[in-house]
């Protein structure tokens, strides 16, 4: 299997799906002539030419609402926001528009589109630049949230989310884009809503999504070698939450961290938990623990910054925590 | 956009003018009763903004475009749809909250959308659906057609950031599409004077974005409709949006609620005395189009309608709680509860 | 004491502020002349000039921002959205720059503000008028949330807001505005941060906020004429969260259910029982149930909307199943 | 906004003329120094966005406002704060992400603020100051003063809807606002014709909103000083907003990321042959006001500072761990964990 990086991954994915079906375009800030301001649209312009690869303005309000009209008359846009954290000039078009159009109009104009840019903290881009939104997006009836962790869910993801009928936030991390990994060539579907147990274990469930999916499973070979046996769950899509997959391993385990790179109070970990608690309280021997970032705006100085996000360390602390070590 | 009058005579024959006349009515009549029962049964909700008064607009400039084009407007949507064309039975079924309505009852009075006529909406965030518009006419150009897309919005409606993001784009990318701006000089309690630095309105949403822009008339129909043609025939022949100020006025106050009392009586009376279905009538029966008996039973028929499509919205089922989650995915819906 | 309406609360806490405070001003669409879209601002405009009361342009974004330009120099903004609906235009300008204002800057500048007006479920708005948007804002850092349930509280709470040196996302509920309760007259400052018991019992906490404190206390009457002694907490602040009433209160009850209008997943009442659950999961004898709006987006038809929100019978339903009756 | 020549000897003596030339300096020198440290030592991060080329653009204009007026820009931002009296040892801490920074530490170089001197950042989503601006020249006229605010923005940021609301409401209410647009002719890697419909930006900013416009040289300081003035005293004398497109370049790429490949070799290489620092050292030089050795002089005197201010900047403690929750309200922070 090739290996690729993660922005290879997604570029793949919209290449072949251009391919496939020309009712799918790329929309969005110097995706064109500049490649993508994270090179993840390398290529396509040549490739697509200019009616298909468009570069806007920076105006994500009003192009944000563009893909929602192509898409309510038939056209299957991608709509890129340079980051998701600019994603907040243009929320009330993904809210109102994308995810009411299809309920509002009594089911007769649906939205099949995707939204997606990288998103999180990238390294010291302070608080403007380093948000997380997916928390308000997985609270929205109407979206379907994906949140890749590896170049091979990227790809399936990314492929699957512009095959939706439905919107789809498809939320990437910055600094996840260099990541390697073995991608399947060609048709290559993950299905969206399904998560993935990325590491089988018996003692405790660590539930995590994106980024922090490296740092879990580093913290989950940490904890084998103190003879911890974690499962590692890899959520893959937000919303929908596949309840299956958490329940099964819970009900196993009867011991859950979730880890996350959104804030603590009301973030995703928030909602994940409330649900499993309140499915299953019987059969958990600890609190669901959270693992998240500390709930301040997001610092500029790296140590600051690096001192907020989810660790390897603060990981097993909360394992020991759950495990009553 | 010169020498409007010059083509006057070729938007438009008896059959054609007879036709909006009885629109006009229908709507005027359409929303007369409905705000009746809103006042006595309980039986419609929310806001209910009524377009009274601003008739010509929607009709006179829907008429003159082809099955095939799309049509998206505000909250005040009741003129735009039924002049494409809906049913005033899906129109009052749906005030009623009726299954049969044409949003099944989901949306109400500022969410009406008729998906085979190319009606996109009611919309009722202000601004909101002004890019939706650029987009609809993207998709058109996009795939190499020439259909276009109407676009109508308040005065108010201006001051959102997202006109301004959407008609630049709108210009730079010549997309299909026309931006209508129905003048009625207030939004809610606020005239334009109070809530536009600018208020020749050509000037903001032309000039600015490099859009050719007019400013007309609204409530003289045939000037709406041939203004409008010529719009969509530029928008056909790739040359991009054109913006058009429809002045008008409306007869009631901006929502059901509203008492209007920020407006002169005599303004409003004024308005009335010149009321766009009276001066149509007028004006059609000088050309000898129609006489005071056609007229009456025209009016008659309508209201006939009218009154059949209240008896229908009645008579069908309420939407049924069971559709509560129907409707929100394409996909199978899984409540995340 | 005089009974006032929940709208002449709130209007009695803004005159006396701005006569109080010269700094103080009232900014918004209709807020003037047409005396508030709700009549919140009634006679305001008469009483303080079009220089303090400010009718503006349909452009949230536009003054919301202004408010926070205005409060970053010393004065002290109350800018009111008709609805918080319509704050997801502007909500880019409420979280970076009213909230992460001062973090950025390093503790120069920072923003005492409110941002007030309805939200919720008025009746038959549908999907794109009837937002509520608590879990979002209380997610937040740098934000301070205040959902009032009375008229007393109402008054007492905005007074406190416009007096905090910080940004206040004060939301009001359009179907409480006519609700009538006996109000201080004069100074009467309730304080931010603090919850509110307003019924005690012993078997089971009740923990709500805003509209839904009147249903819940229904509930909670007719739970008593069932032998069930329901304690009833109204939040009033949803960020920061009064921690140690909820916690004492669950620590004696040992169970809870959470009433609220916003949705199930990711909503506010997530990040409460997310709170507790980790906090005293060895107090708990149940999960702690929720009581939300469904999760759907909001219908227009009257019996539809009813059907998704909170009742006392589903409130009951919740309490029996922690009391395992 | 006429005769702006005729004005020009008053606007500026030597001692003034010859300050704006060591500030054009520094800044230059700052971000060149900087650029090495971001570079190699890993000291710098996030995104580092230069002002080389630009120069005259701030120190012109923020050379003749006073002590108590505002100053706001976006994120390309180091420039503005130095032309209004931030040290260097300030600016550059800051960048190292130091506690003795001006944001402490917490801003970094998107996000440089200055309270002392009425400098309100420093703000990285486009557009976003731009109504943040209005409110401070409305906070300025609430209070009966007659303090103007200067805000900054690029060429890209006229397509964000914020700019439209703002505009609109500063020239309805007379806002003491200048808005200055830094047209350095592209938005990252996007020329103003790809990305604006209308390229006079005298008409989209000025025109639409009934804000008298003008289009200037903005390398040319003195030009730009003259100008500014003018629409300072315009807003001081509650005329309200004024309009300047102060035409410049950038010599980097968008960010220190950014080659810039989208631009030719030769229109960079002419601009820089059109140095506005070694303009401005000429024309000072043929009006006697300073000569070579001065010249050099002052640049030993601008190199040791910012080797003071690296100095400084390294020798400062890193904003420590402990600080992460402060700073976040004014009232007691109690973290929601
Ligand atoms: C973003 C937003 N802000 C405010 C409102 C409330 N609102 C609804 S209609 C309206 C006035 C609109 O006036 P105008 O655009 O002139 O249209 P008209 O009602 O006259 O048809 C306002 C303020 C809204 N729906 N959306
Ligand atoms: C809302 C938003 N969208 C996109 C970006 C990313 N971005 C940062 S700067 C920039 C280009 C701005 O160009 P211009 O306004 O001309 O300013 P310049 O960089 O030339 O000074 C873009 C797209 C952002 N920071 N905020
Ligand atoms: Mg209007
Ligand atoms: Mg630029």
């Amino acid at each position: 299997m090739a290996v690729l990086t993660f922005r290879e991954a997604l570029n793949q994915a919209m290449t072949e799906e251009m391919d496939r079906d020309d009712r799918v375009f790329l929309m969005g800030e110097e995706v064109a002539q500049y490649d993508g301001a994270y090179k993840v649209s390398q290529g396509m312009l040549k490739r697509f030419g200019p009616d298909r690869v468009i570069d806007t303005p920076i105006s994500e309000e009003g192009f944000a609402g563009i893909g929602i009209g192509a898409a309510m008359v038939g056209l299957r846009p991608i709509i890129e926001f340079m980051t998701f954290s600019f994603s907040l000039v243009a929320i009330d078009q993904i809210i109102n528009n994308a995810a009411n159009m299809r309920y509002m109009s009594g089911g007769q104009f649906s939205v099949p589109m995707v939204f997606r840019g990288s998103s999180g903290m990238a390294g010291c881009l302070a608080a403007t630049h380093s948000h997380r939104l997916e928390s308000f997006y997985s609270h929205i009836p109407g979206l379907t949230v994906v949140m890749p962790g590896t170049p091979a869910d990227a790809k399936g993801l990314l492929k699957s989310s512009i095959r939706s009928d439905d919107p789809v936030i498809f939320i990437e991390h910055e600094v996840l884009y260099h990541e390697k990994g073995e991608v399947p060539e060609g048709e290559h579907l993950v299905p969206i809503g399904k998560a993935d147990v990325k590491r089988e274990g018996s003692d405790v469930t660590l539930i995590t999504y994106s980024r922090m999916v490296k740092t879990t499973l580093a913290a989950a070979e940490k904890l084998a070698a103190e003879g911890i046996n974690a499962e590692v769950i890899d959520l893959r899509t937000t919303r929908p939450l596949d309840m299956d997959t958490l329940i099964n391993s819970v009900v196993k385990t009867h011991r859950a961290v979730i880890v996350e790179e959104d804030w603590p109070y009301c973030g995703l970990g928030a909602g994940i938990s409330d649900r499993i608690t309140r499915q299953i309280f019987d059969e958990l021997d600890a609190p669901i623990l959270r693992v998240t970032t500390k709930d301040a705006p997001i610092p500029y100085n790296r140590e600051l910054e690096a001192s907020m996000l989810p660790s390897v360390d603060r990981i097993i602390a909360s394992v020991n925590e759950v495990l009553y070590r | 956009m010169a020498q409007l009058q010059a083509e006057a005579k070729s938007i438009v024959d008896r059959d054609q003018a007879v036709s909006w006349l009885r629109q006009m009515m229908l709507i005027r009549r359409f929303e007369e009763r409905a705000e009746m029962l809103y006042q006595k049964g309980n039986k419609i909700g929310g806001f209910f903004h009524q377009y009274s008064g601003q008739e010509p607009v929607a009709v006179g400039s829907i008429g003159v475009l082809r099955d095939d084009d799309y049509v998206i407007t505000a909250y005040r949507d009741h003129g735009h749809a039924l002049a494409r064309g809906m049913s005033a039975n899906s129109g009052m079924a749906e005030l009623l909250g009726k299954v049969t309505g044409c949003s099944k009852g989901k949306g109400g009075s500022m969410h009406f959308f008729d998906a085979p006529r190319g009606f996109l909406g009611g919309h009722a965030i202000v601004g909101s659906h002004i890019p939706v518009a650029a987009g609809v006419a993207f998709a058109s150009k996009y795939r190499g057609e020439d259909r276009v897309c109407i676009c109508y919005m308040g005065d108010g409606a201006i001051n959102q950031g997202s006109i301004h993001e959407a008609f630049n784009m709108a210009s730079l990318w010549k997309l299909p599409v026309i931006y209508v701006v129905e003048n009625n000089m207030y939004a809610m309690g606020t005239s334009l004077a109070r809530s536009s630095a600018v208020t020749d309105l050509t000037i903001r949403c032309g000039t600015a974005y490099g859009i050719p822009g007019i400013a007309i008339n609204g409530n003289d129909i045939e000037l709406m409709a041939e203004t409008t043609l010529e719009a969509a025939n530029r928008a056909r022949a790739g040359e991009g949006p054109t913006f058009i100020e429809a002045q008008t006025y409306r007869y009631k106050g901006h929502s059901i609620s509203d008492p209007g009392k920020y407006r002169q009586r005599d303004e409003l009376d004024k308005a009335i005395q010149k009321d766009p279905i009276v001066q149509y009538q007028n004006i059609l029966k000088e050309r000898g189009w129609i006489d005071d008996d056609q007229i009456e039973k025209m009016f008659d028929e309508v209201k006939q309608e009218i009154e059949e499509s209240i008896e229908f919205a009645e008579q069908s089922e309420p939407t049924p709680l069971s559709m509560l989650y129907d409707d929100i995915t394409t996909g199978p819906y899984i409540p995340q509860e």
